[in-house]
């Protein structure tokens, strides 16, 4: 099948989306006739012109709050926030505003938009402000659905069932993902929000991931078959809403459980995975939960530093054997 | 004025029936607060009526409001029922959205009236997101915000106005400057000598208008309504005005501030002020008058009793209605 | 000893400190003459004056961005966010710049500062807006420090202690605690950040709680006393940093665990505090560990839904059976 | 112009000294991109290092800058080493915080540099509480905050000029106007004639001047500064300037932009400008001009060798520093 890029695969399901929906239209700084720093958004402009592809004034607050506005009268706007750490400028319009449409409104008013965080992560020299991992920024807010797709099929599917769906969707997109390449389809197609993919099957560990840290994951259990430990990948792919049946199937079969993700650990979403497992298949842990991140520090500058920072597949193995011989 | 030349006897008697209509509920409401009943704290509009009423006087019901704190009068123009906002204020499951959120930031899509927050300001670049919406939909419709100048100082402001002058919205940024952000006085929070100069950082107009009379507010509001119905942009009016009560009930209408000016300021009543124009040019005489305030009166009167006599909402709902309704090849997995 | 309120406590903090250190100051949104809506800043004007307490704009990022700016310029400020829900609106000062300052600057410049997030939580008929628990926006943030009191005793220790840190601290106020009294010495005293306080001693249940809950779980341990389980109730008091031992060493006695806040079950602190104990005791854990918090809505305005919306010593007490005998 | 004629031959012969060693800088960091050793994406200056230099020269050691993202000057005048800053942005363990950030946030709190943020305008309320904190200690030390006209769409442009609006903060704002924000022209995100005339709307004064001249910016920020220094308040100068080169290196400079626009502003280049002022006034010859050329060339080389062959920090840095040491009786438990 045909191999594109994952920046090319969200093009691709803003494209289709904007050809089948006049509603849907796409904001951001620089996203026209620039395309975006990372070439997400090329030639976008080129072919649906200045009123449904247009640059905003550097206000991210205005840009994400305009989004639920226009949701809020029928349009479906894709709002593009360029790094994924400005979020933390756009809290209110997402936490306080959007999540919160359907039900202070008494389900009287929607608020269908997507709001992607563009370029979150390490990896790129880009220092503590153009690095972050910020998806426990959002997961304790009530009326928000989550997605982090690792792979470009993911990626077109799950940003065209987001545009679709009638609630607001945060589309976290890691920046070392956008020239990964993977087949995806030429045509339609739909990924469901909130089911797990589980990218390789295993029966003595499960490691639990998402983003970027899914390749991590799928590289270590290669290395742990050759240490006799078969590895199962499970790649949330959503954390809200959460698959908790892929999770605990899971783990009801191997036993054995580390969580994997570039966020700081303490407060990181892993630690919801882990209590949902303690608390649901708690009997069928061998061993104990560990979880695998970042340090508890800002994301450095220097190479050496940053990519020390961001988890590596030995730190998998390393979690993994400790599971193991726990 | 070329606007207000246009209003026939019947509009000028309606604005008057929907001022007082507005000062009864509030004053009702206010009264009502500590003796049962009244669960959301109120915050007066009283004194700044003629804001509302003459700003939104004339909407369409697709052109919508984005009320701000004290623009009581926004709902009962665009036609929220009053039965419906005192059943709200009383927390019942008659209320808006069932009792799931405070009447202050109320959506009402069926009148036009959107959707606000709690968080002051943060509501503009919403509003300015709808008007942004019908720019796209090729409507000739407007929206019209209100926030106080305690609100202009949030960068939700700045962002908002500058974002809507940028594509010409069809917005009228109302800034009712009752000189306090609750307790603070305008000369704490504000250096400037106006905030209608602020229009011209973002490339449009902006007044600085008498906020007490209803007349003056619907001229200049129907002047940039044209303006931005002709796709020309945005407007900022800063309507001068005072509130008579406090922030909100839960202190005297003294506390912290000079009964001298309050005074001052009944005197320039919007209510009365309109109510003497009307009396003197023969629009109204005391009969009209009487009965105007009797319906108001009975009116306030029937919407609290429904209020009283309206159910809290079942428990149950709290659970209901995060989440729009949404198609199971769409989305699956545990919400929690 | 004599008995003061919370809000007292709280002020009482403040004052000494300020007495004590020239550097201290208070600004946020009427805390001056008006002393605060919740009354804590009440007479701190008139002592201090306006160069050492007052208002500013209703400009919350400002306020919270200023208040970094003079911490680095070696003041210690004392900021008033009137109420947590507002943090939406000072993320970025917090987290991408507070938080940050000591580590971006290789140690040259610290931020010591304390955010009062005032008036958190539900009850009070506030609606969406006025009523949140936030903390999880806040406990993936490294750098932060993060306190949550739930006595009067605590809220002046620690916010004294909290002061005194050369690093920031957001100190998290619940507004249905304010009017609570407790027992507070006159004088100078500490409280120890990131200690967890076990303020009833059990045998067989473990009740790791904070903020508000905390009293929720003390009535439900004296309920389940009757019903033959000995529950040992612990206060986190600091969530960051976070006192595992207490934590583990309860565990390990008890064999049983229900972690119980305010916040959303979902994302919510509950589940760093399960995974902490599903990777360190978890040979010690006899049942599942079950987390006690908000259903996944906003926080609703009319109070039969409000109340109904606060877990109550009920919703403790069935989730402690449940482990108990499971 | 009371203040340039104070400036004597070799205050003017520094300050040409310093255009060129930022020049330097920068066309050399520029010509290496891409060939190694530069890890940070230089945000070249060239074009507009009149306004950082004018602004900055003659502070006082204690007196604060915010740079901007480009504002290298900044930097050079106020002391920061340029072999520090090569090394930084080479990400070696010589460079600011050993590596932990990038250059351009820098700190340095013995040259008088604030610690900055990666989101453009989040620095100017920061840059402001510093000036709240000159002012608390009642030092009559100066801020002075460099951005540019896209960080001015920001709300914390608004909420922090505001801000230093009403408490008279002894701050003075450098928006660097150079008509661009990343790809996005001014046209697109500001539909006002200049950001001048914001400063009214927070009641200070605010001015345009040309960006390009180094005496004409030294001037209006002497003033400024003057004002500052005697407690009254704040000043916003908008620098109209252009940058020669692209938003960053990873475009062209001509990248949508246009030629001509490009080739006018090199016409106006501020260091060739005031090099023909100085050889015009007599106070710098050929030779001169010369071995001030070679000392910045020689200098910047030596950086340059002084990055290269410095080491990256060891990874074991990495987890170390992200809270200054604490008192253990004020601080237990576990950080992670
Ligand atoms: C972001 C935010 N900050 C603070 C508050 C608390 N608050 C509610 S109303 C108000 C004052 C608003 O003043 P203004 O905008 O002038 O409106 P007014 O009450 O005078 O009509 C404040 C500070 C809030 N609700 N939201
Ligand atoms: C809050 C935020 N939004 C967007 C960006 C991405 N970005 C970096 S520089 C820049 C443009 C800044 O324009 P301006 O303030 O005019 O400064 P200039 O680059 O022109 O000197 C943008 C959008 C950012 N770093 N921070
Ligand atoms: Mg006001
Ligand atoms: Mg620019």
């Amino acid at each position: 099948m045909r191999e594109i890029m994952y920046r090319d695969a969200i093009r691709e399901a803003m494209v289709e989306e904007m050809r089948r929906d006049p509603s849907v239209f796409l904001m951001g700084e620089d996203v026209a006739e620039h395309g975006g720093n990372f070439l997400v958004t090329t030639g976008m402009y080129e072919e649906f012109g200045e009123e449904r592809v247009f640059d905003t004034p550097l206000s991210e607050s205005a840009l994400v709050g305009a989004g639920v506005g226009a949701a809020m009268m029928g349009m479906r706007p894709i709002v593009e926030v360029m790094f994924a750490d400005f979020v933390t400028i756009a809290m209110d319009a997402i936490a306080n505003h959007a999540a919160k449409v359907y039900y202070m409104s008494g389900g009287e008013v929607t608020a269908p938009m997507v709001i992607r965080l563009a370029a979150y992560g390490a990896g790129r020299r880009s220092g503590a402000h153009h690095s972050q991992s910020v998806e426990s920024l959002l997961t304790n807010v009530p009326g928000l659905t989550i997605v982090a797709p690792s792979t470009a099929y993911d990626a077109k599917g799950l940003l065209k069932a987001a545009i679709r769906t009638p609630n607001p969707v945060v589309f976290l997109e890691h920046k070392m993902l956008y020239a990964k390449k993977g087949e995806v389809p030429e045509g339609e197609y739909l990924v469901r929000i909130g089911v797990a993919d589980v990218k390789r099957e295993g029966t003595n560990l499960t490691l639990v991931s998402y983003g970027r840290m899914v390749d991590v994951c799928l590289v270590a259990a290669r290395t742990l078959e050759k240490e006799g430990v078969s590895a199962e990948v499970i790649d949330l792919r959503s954390l809200q809403p959460l698959d908790e049946e892929t999770i605990l199937a899971s783990v009801r079969k191997t036993g054995h459980l580390v969580i994997v993700h570039e966020a700081p650990v303490r407060g990181g979403f892993g630690g919801e995975v882990a209590a949902v497992v303690a608390e649901k298949a708690l009997g069928y842990l061998d061993a104990p939960i560990k979880r695998v991140g970042a340090p508890w520090v800002p994301v450095p500058f220097s190479p050496t530093l940053e990519d020390a920072y961001v988890p590596q597949e030995a730190d998998v193995i390393r979690a993994a054997m400790a599971v193991m011989s726990g | 004025m070329a606007y207000i030349e246009q209003l026939q006897p019947q509009d000028l008697l309606e604005m008057y029936r929907l001022l007082r209509l507005t000062r009864e509920f509030e004053d009702r409401l206010c009264a009502l607060w500590g003796h049962g009943g009244v669960v959301e704290l109120p915050h007066g509009s009283q004194g700044q009526e003629a804001i509302a009423i003459g700003a939104c006087y004339g909407l369409r019901q697709q052109d919508q409001v984005m009320p701000s704190l004290r623009t009581r009068g926004a709902f009962i123009v665009k036609g929220v029922p009053t039965s419906l906002q005192m059943a709200g204020i009383f927390g019942k499951a008659t209320g808006p959205a069932r009792g799931k959120s405070t009447t202050h930031h109320m959506a009402d899509p069926e009148h036009g009236v959107l959707l606000g927050t709690g968080l002051i300001g943060s509501d503009i670049p919403v509003a300015v997101g709808a008007a942004l919406a019908f720019k796209l939909q090729k409507k000739d419709n407007v929206v019209i915000n209100f926030f106080g100048d305690g609100a202009a100082q949030r960068g939700d402001f700045h962002e908002g106005l500058n974002f809507a002058g940028v594509f010409k919205l069809p917005i009228v940024f109302v800034l009712e400057n009752n000189g306090y952000a609750e307790y603070t006085p305008l000369e704490k929070h504000f250096a400037g000598d106006n905030f209608a100069c602020r229009a011209e950082g973002y490339g449009f107009p902006g007044e600085r208008i008498d906020g007490n009379n209803v007349l003056v507010v619907y001229e200049a509001v129907q002047r940039a309504i044209a303006r931005a119905r002709a796709g020309e942009g945005p407007t900022l009016l800063e309507c001068m005005t005072f509130r008579y009560r406090s922030h909100c009930e839960a202190r005297a209408p003294e506390y912290l501030r000079d009964p001298v000016q309050l005074a001052s300021w009944h005197e320039k009543d919007p209510v009365r002020q309109f109510e003497a124009y009307l009396l003197e040019c023969g629009v109204l005489d005391e009969a009209g008058m009487e009965s105007i305030a009797a319906a108001a009166q009975d009116e306030i009167s029937a919407s609290i009793r429904f209020a009283e006599e309206s159910p809290f909402p079942p428990a149950a709902e709290l659970s209901e209605g995060a989440y729009a309704p949404e198609d199971p090849a769409l989305v699956g997995g545990r919400r929690i």
